[in-house]
């Protein structure tokens, strides 16, 4: 099966290149069409909505998986998904939020607002940006082909060893988590350092990192956190399809090997990763809160500073995950005593919040309902957090229905509503019309009290002893009315993302050209400066940066345009490229051929991956230029 | 991005090639920030291996295996060509592309030698009962090792591909970051180099 | 603080003379571990609540007093920050956490410590299995499953490793987790002070069954367990009545391989399930079920109805008589 | 007059690169004298077992230094981003290395 699958694949690839190759008119067709537009852009706009919408599907694929998991709960020895099944929904609905929902959500926001709040034209490396995208979705659709073909990964979206070994895992459910989550993990680490270099060398004139809009400063953090986080999975994930598919002896403690490695592997990548999904949506909640009280943000330097400080104390602190795996007392009380202190600058983020909105203007747009609701949604994550640290306590809770109710409140009470947010907020920027306001209200409010239903009461299923990623629990445990109660919520929250929906459609339809405006929520930064649609080229003169919320300022100073900082010129443009998606596509091969042991399989993607960077190499392409004329015909327009 | 197309125009590269344009500039602090997270990944697979080094399961062990004349060899080896590679940038920078090339085809030369080094070390430990499957000490051995001889592989195809480039198109801005880039990767492979033969060669000898 | 302890444990005492369901409540603890542990949630839950309600407070506050009054546009004071806020919002939490901090550390190290021998702690071994529990008492030769019988009042020490994957040892209302990890040996104690039967479950998801891997710890006074000691370290394994007789050969032609019944002669591996002996002494089959023939032959009929994954074989393929008779001799090992 | 002052900027650039030719052998010669020395350490015990292991790890990161400073350039201006990144992944890799070393 899976030979035959890989080779259609790479037969597929092979017809496309050859059609094009033979047939110039259909490649011309092909290539002037909206579709091979998007397919090949390397415009940051366009890809940051393609990681939106990609990582929107993922939500709901995750969120139906996580429905099924409330409806198998709802009675006691309920037989409607259990034991491998139930496993493997539970596996995929984690692995996939985390990796193919928060994060390319906000990475999306990354790529939609980064670059025009800094200033820039574009994104340091277009070309790798394109390339971050494609094999963040390759590695997507390979994680959830185990649905399709031979089974879904069933060991957690943690992958302990030894239950995601060969020996208890024989399917190849495992094998596809580990090369999706490796191939979309090349992605992300080529996706943070280009993020890096986007804000240390692009910013516009006078635009000082202390002048960057919050959303911007917590892109940064996140990029170096993707950086040095992403090594050790990659490396765990290296030596985890060793030991499946080569036969090493890593983690199997039979033969000399330690299971706990990849437990440290794992944590030492997973602990940042936790802040990788926050860390953006705290920057966002920070935009919309200065945006909708109208007021700058309080205590912006110690903003910075917190963020900062949480993105180092996120790697010393891994091991609190590891608490029961006997590490040692001195062990647990130093990881204890770290882990309790990054409470303190979250709580410096949470009152500087709160003192931006004093005093100041409110504005309840549903962007705003979802920053606000963010906040004592967050704090409940976040103390249950400090609770967690304190190991003899967390003896008790650990992999219980408490850790599921803390971590549900951070990522959906934090992460969750910082991109809602996002995407009220930052809709009109990218679409050109904003969302319906009053089927916004209606979700937000099904989506917090269903949010809130759902996992509040879980803190005492914990404490009542029901462990997590069970399946069933039993009459007399006296589980029931709690796990009823929470999948309703479950149910709630699925409506409310329903009504969502209906909003994206209704308010497409209802839109009209004068929806257009270029700072509907009269904004602050930048990216409020620029005309609505924004022009491919971002800013016609680079603009002039005197302060912090720059366009806020200018408007301020009174001023209806920002100051240029250079005379109009001809602009420097990169051209679009097909080899990000072929690049993706040959990783793919290369991994279904290590899935299915067809290892020449395996090394015929990766050699054709290497062909398209060699060819590249050589291949002279400097972009184009958009002329002077062009750019005054185009900002006339707008 | 406009001196940069200025000195293109004019016979000779500025000061510093690598970093006169703008996607140099790029190019350089982007490859930098990559070696950061290689740092992190080679410490991830020297911890494996320090947490595995005594598993060998009654196989031969490091004192049994390793030989100090062959890890010396290989030793000076590496770090010769990280000299010559560092004369090929500064022979870059002086516009010298015959020069740069030959200390870039040493580089590439001493490489090779390198790797057949290794490989010669690789089969003879093989024959000794110590495979990539024989324990976990083996796996963690050859899983370190065997990466970093993959850098090495690919830092000599990658460096043989821009010389070639460099035979065609001549030095120029746009050549100049890509061996500069080149030729931090190559001083990077060595740096991890350096600690591969500390712990796990002398410090393994040492038990 | 003890007022609230006293009162739980009253509540305890109450129910505990009302009814005999097993209980499983971290907020019930019935031990010294467990409520070590308690106190600390307790301590963390004051404090965080603290926290909540001024957060809460400003909160509300906020959101009532600056909302836009219709028509009000005028533009509010930018302000930038405040030293003397942000001081004030950096050290509380710093003492909050440091109030935490010390009974964690203290708790952690008195958790970790072995008992000392002159308390002549229970030795216990246990050993995970996909999906049951093997306990050994190595001091008493005492090897059984599912049911971990303990003494009250005395520190119990476990020995926790697994053979196959990783699975977490936890009995809320006795003590918090303890992963079993193949290849290595993990320790803690903990001590019933009340007899009573308490729920025990497997936290880590190790397969299948995961959510049915459930065990049981009976706490009775020193005496009882003295009486249980014994008959283990004698069981009853022989046959009484042709039935049990016919029984035991059956066993013995189809169980052996993977079951060991101690005292019962028989000489097979027997290492792979558990030991049956005193089967029909415990409260549950296979630690599910309640233990009565009924229950029995549908556990051995088909096993993977009750536990997936499960990787005792279905006994379908024996005539009803031969079935009836290994069931009758299961029942009667005491 | 701006081509002469290029000129004159490239004769620089000239002359501080043959200079430092001169550095990067130096530094060279200097690596191949720490290698010798762990090796000579290993080889011939005189140093007491206990300092070896400091040994031989001190004498590393003294050559990774000299690496990343003369050969890699991080001594140049301008190359504070790159020092940053680089020094937190050698402190996050050592956390993880010492940890997977003792924790496991």
């Amino acid at each position: 099966m899976g030979t035959i699958v890989s080779i259609l694949v790479l037969v597929l690839f092979l017809t496309a290149i050859l059609t094009g190759g033979y047939n110039k008119k259909f490649l011309q067709r092909v290539q002037g069409s909206n579709m091979w537009d998007w397919l090949t852009t390397v415009d940051h706009k366009k890809i940051g909505i393609m990681y939106l919408g990609a990582g929107g599907f993922f939500f709901l694929i995750g969120g139906l998986e996580a429905l099924l998991i409330r409806v198998q709960l709802f009675y006691p020895n309920n037989d409607f998904i259990v034991g491998d099944t139930f496993n493997q929904l539970l596996t995929m609905h984690g692995t996939t939020m985390i990796f193919f929902v928060a994060m390319p959500l906000l990475i999306g926001f990354m790529n939609v607002a980064v670059p025009l709040q800094i200033g820039a034209r574009d994104v340091a490396f277009p070309f790798l940006n394109a390339l971050s995208f494609w094999l963040f979705l390759g590695g997507g659709i390979m994680l959830n082909l185990g649905w399709l073909f031979g089974g879904a990964a069933d060991a957690g979206w943690t992958s302990y060893v030894p239950i995601a070994s060969n020996q208890f895992s024989p399917g190849p459910g495992v094998d596809y988590y580990v090369l999706g989550l490796q191939i979309s993990g090349i992605g992300t680490l080529i996706g943070g350092i280009n993020f890096l270099v986007t804000i240390i060398n692009m910013r516009a004139p006078g635009m000082t990192f202390l002048r960057l809009p919050l959303f911007t400063w917590t892109t940064f953090v996140t990029s170096a956190l993707i950086l040095f986080a992403f090594p050790p999975l990659t490396v765990g994930l290296l030596l985890i399809m060793f030991d499946r598919i080569f036969g090493s002896h890593f983690f199997d403690a039979a033969m000399g090997g330690n299971s706990l490695i990849w437990q440290h592997l794992f944590w030492i990548f997973g602990h940042p990763e936790v802040y990788i999904v926050i860390l953006p949506a705290f920057g966002i909640i920070s935009e919309v809160i200065s945006t909708f009280s109208k007021k700058r943000l309080f205590g912006y330097n110690s903003m910075v500073f917190a963020t900062i400080l949480i993105g180092f104390l996120g790697f010393m602190v891994w091991a609190h995950h590891m608490f029961t795996v006997g590490m040692g007392p001195v062990a647990n009380a130093i990881f204890a005593v770290a882990t309790m202190s990054i409470a303190v600058p979250t709580g410096i983020k949470i009152f500087n919040w709160l003192f931006t909105m004093w005093g100041g203007r409110l504005q309840f747009t549903t962007a705003m309902k979802f920053a606000v609701g963010f906040i004592p949604t967050f704090v409940m994550g976040g103390v249950t957090g400090v609770m967690l640290a304190s190991p003899p306590a967390d003896y008790q809770y650990h992999d219980s229905y408490f850790v599921v109710a803390h971590f549900h409140y951070v990522l959906i009470g934090g992460t969750v509503f910082g991109v809602l947010a996002g995407v009220y907020y930052w809709w009109p920027r990218m679409f050109g019309h904003k969302l319906n306001e009053r089927l916004g209200n209606v979700h937000f409010w099904l989506f917090f009290i269903g949010f809130h239903l759902t996992f509040l009461i879980q803190h005492w299923l914990g404490l009542y002893g029901m462990p997590r990623r069970v399946f069933t629990y039993q009459a007399a445990d006296g589980l029931t009315w709690i796990n009823q109660v929470s999948t309703v919520g479950a149910v709630m929250m699925g409506v409310a993302t329903l009504v969502f929906l209906y909003n994206v459609v209704y308010s497409r339809k209802s839109a009209t050209a004068a929806s257009a405006e270029r700072d509907p929520w009269d904004g602050r930064t930048l990216e409020w400066a620029i005309p609505c649609p924004t022009p491919e080229y971002n800013f016609a003169q680079l603009p002039k940066v005197r302060g912090l919320d720059a366009w806020w300022m200018e408007k301020m100073a009174g001023n209806k345009e920002l100051e240029p900082a250079e005379p109009l010129q001809p602009i420097h443009m990169p051209s679009s490229s097909y080899r990000p998606i072929l690049m993706s596509l040959g990783f793919f091969v290369s991994g279904l051929g290590f899935i299915f042991r067809t290892i020449e399989v395996g090394v015929l993607g990766l050699v054709m991956v290497f062909l398209l960077m060699f060819t590249r190499s050589f291949e002279q392409d400097h972009g184009y230029h958009i002329e002077v004329d062009q750019i005054k015909e185009a900002e006339k327009g707008a | 991005m406009g001196a940069g197309n200025h000195a293109t125009a004019t016979t000779g590269l500025p000061a510093h090639p690598e970093k006169a344009t703008f996607e140099g500039k790029n190019k350089v602090l982007g490859f930098w920030l990559f070696l950061g997270a290689e740092t992190v990944l080679f410490a991830c697979l020297f911890g494996t291996y320090l947490a595995l080094k005594n598993s060998h399961l009654g196989g031969p062990t490091t004192q049994d295996l390793f030989e100090i004349p062959l890890v010396a060899a290989a030793t000076i080896i590496l770090l010769t060509s990280s000299l010559t590679s560092v004369l090929a940038v500064l022979e870059m920078k002086r516009n010298h592309l015959g020069r740069m090339q030959f200390w870039f085809g040493v580089t590439v030369l001493l490489g090779l030698a390198f790797l057949g080094l290794e490989i010669y070390e690789f089969v003879h430990y093989v024959h000794e009962g110590h495979t990539f499957t024989s324990s976990a000490f083996g796996s963690a051995f050859y899983a370190l090792v065997g990466t970093h001889g993959s850098h090495v592989l690919f830092g000599t195809v990658w460096i043989t591909t821009l010389m070639v480039q460099a035979a065609k198109r001549g030095l120029n801005l746009d050549m100049a970051p890509k061996f500069y880039v080149a030729s931090l990767y190559w001083h990077f492979v060595d740096v991890v180099w350096v600690f591969i033969f500390t712990v796990v060669y002398l410090m393994g000898k040492v038990g | 603080m003890i007022g609230r302890v006293l009162l739980t444990f009253a509540l305890f005492a109450l129910l505990l003379s009302g009814c005999q369901q097993p209980r499983m409540s971290v907020l019930e603890p019935q031990g010294e571990a467990g409520q070590m542990q308690l106190d600390l949630v307790y301590l963390s839950i004051y404090i965080m609540v603290f926290v909540c309600v001024i957060v809460l407070a400003i909160f509300t506050y906020v959101l009532i007093r600056f909302r836009q009054k219709p028509g009000d546009n005028t533009i509010p004071k930018q302000v930038e920050g405040s030293t003397k806020l942000e001081i004030l919002w950096t050290v509380v939490p710093i003492i909050l956490l440091a109030i935490l901090a010390v009974p964690t550390l203290k708790s952690t190290f008195t958790l970790a410590a072995k008992p000392p021998k002159a308390e002549q702690p229970v030795e216990v071994k246990v050993t995970a299995h996909q999906y049951w529990w093997e306990f050994e008492y190595p001091e008493l030769g005492i090897k059984t499953a599912q049911e971990l019988h303990i003494p009250t009042g005395k520190k119990v020490h476990l020995e926790l490793t697994s053979v196959d994957v990783v699975h977490s040892f936890w009995v809320p209302s006795l003590a918090g987790k303890t992963d079993l990890i193949p290849g290595r040996k993990n320790t803690m104690w903990m001590k019933a002070d009340k007899p009573g039967t308490y729920e025990g479950r497997c936290a880590e998801l190790c397969g299948a069954s995961h959510a049915l891997m459930n065990f049981h710890v009976v706490a009775e006074k020193p005496e009882e367990f003295q009486k249980w000691v014994k008959q283990r370290q004698k069981p009853s394994s022989q046959p009484q009545t042709a039935q049990e007789k016919e029984g035991k050969k059956v066993f013995a032609q189809n169980c052996m391989g993977c079951h060991a019944i101690d005292g019962a002669g028989l000489k097979g591996p027997g290492n792979k399930g558990p030991n049956l002996a005193g089967f029909g002494d415990r409260d549950k089959i296979a630690g599910l079920l309640e233990n009565n023939p009924e229950n029995l032959n549908k556990w051995l009929h088909n096993p993977q109805n009750v536990k997936p994954g499960a990787h005792m074989p279905a006994i379908d393929f024996l005539k009803k008589k031969d079935l009836d008779a290994l069931e009758a001799y299961l029942e009667s090992l005491k | 007059m701006k081509a002469n002052a290029e000129q004159t900027k490239n004769q620089t650039a000239v002359q501080t690169s043959q200079e430092s030719a001169w550095k990067h052998v130096t530094s060279f010669a200097v690596m191949i004298v720490l290698t010798a020395i762990a090796f000579a350490a290993v080889a011939t015990n005189l140093v007491p077992s206990h300092l070896l292991v400091p040994l031989l790890l001190t004498l590393a990161a003294v050559q990774v230094v000299v690496q990343l400073y003369t050969f890699m350039h991080l001594n140049q201006k301008g190359s504070g981003f790159p020092v940053a990144f680089m020094a937190s992944g050698i402190f996050i890799g050592v956390i993880s290395a010492v940890a997977l070393m003792i924790l496991v």
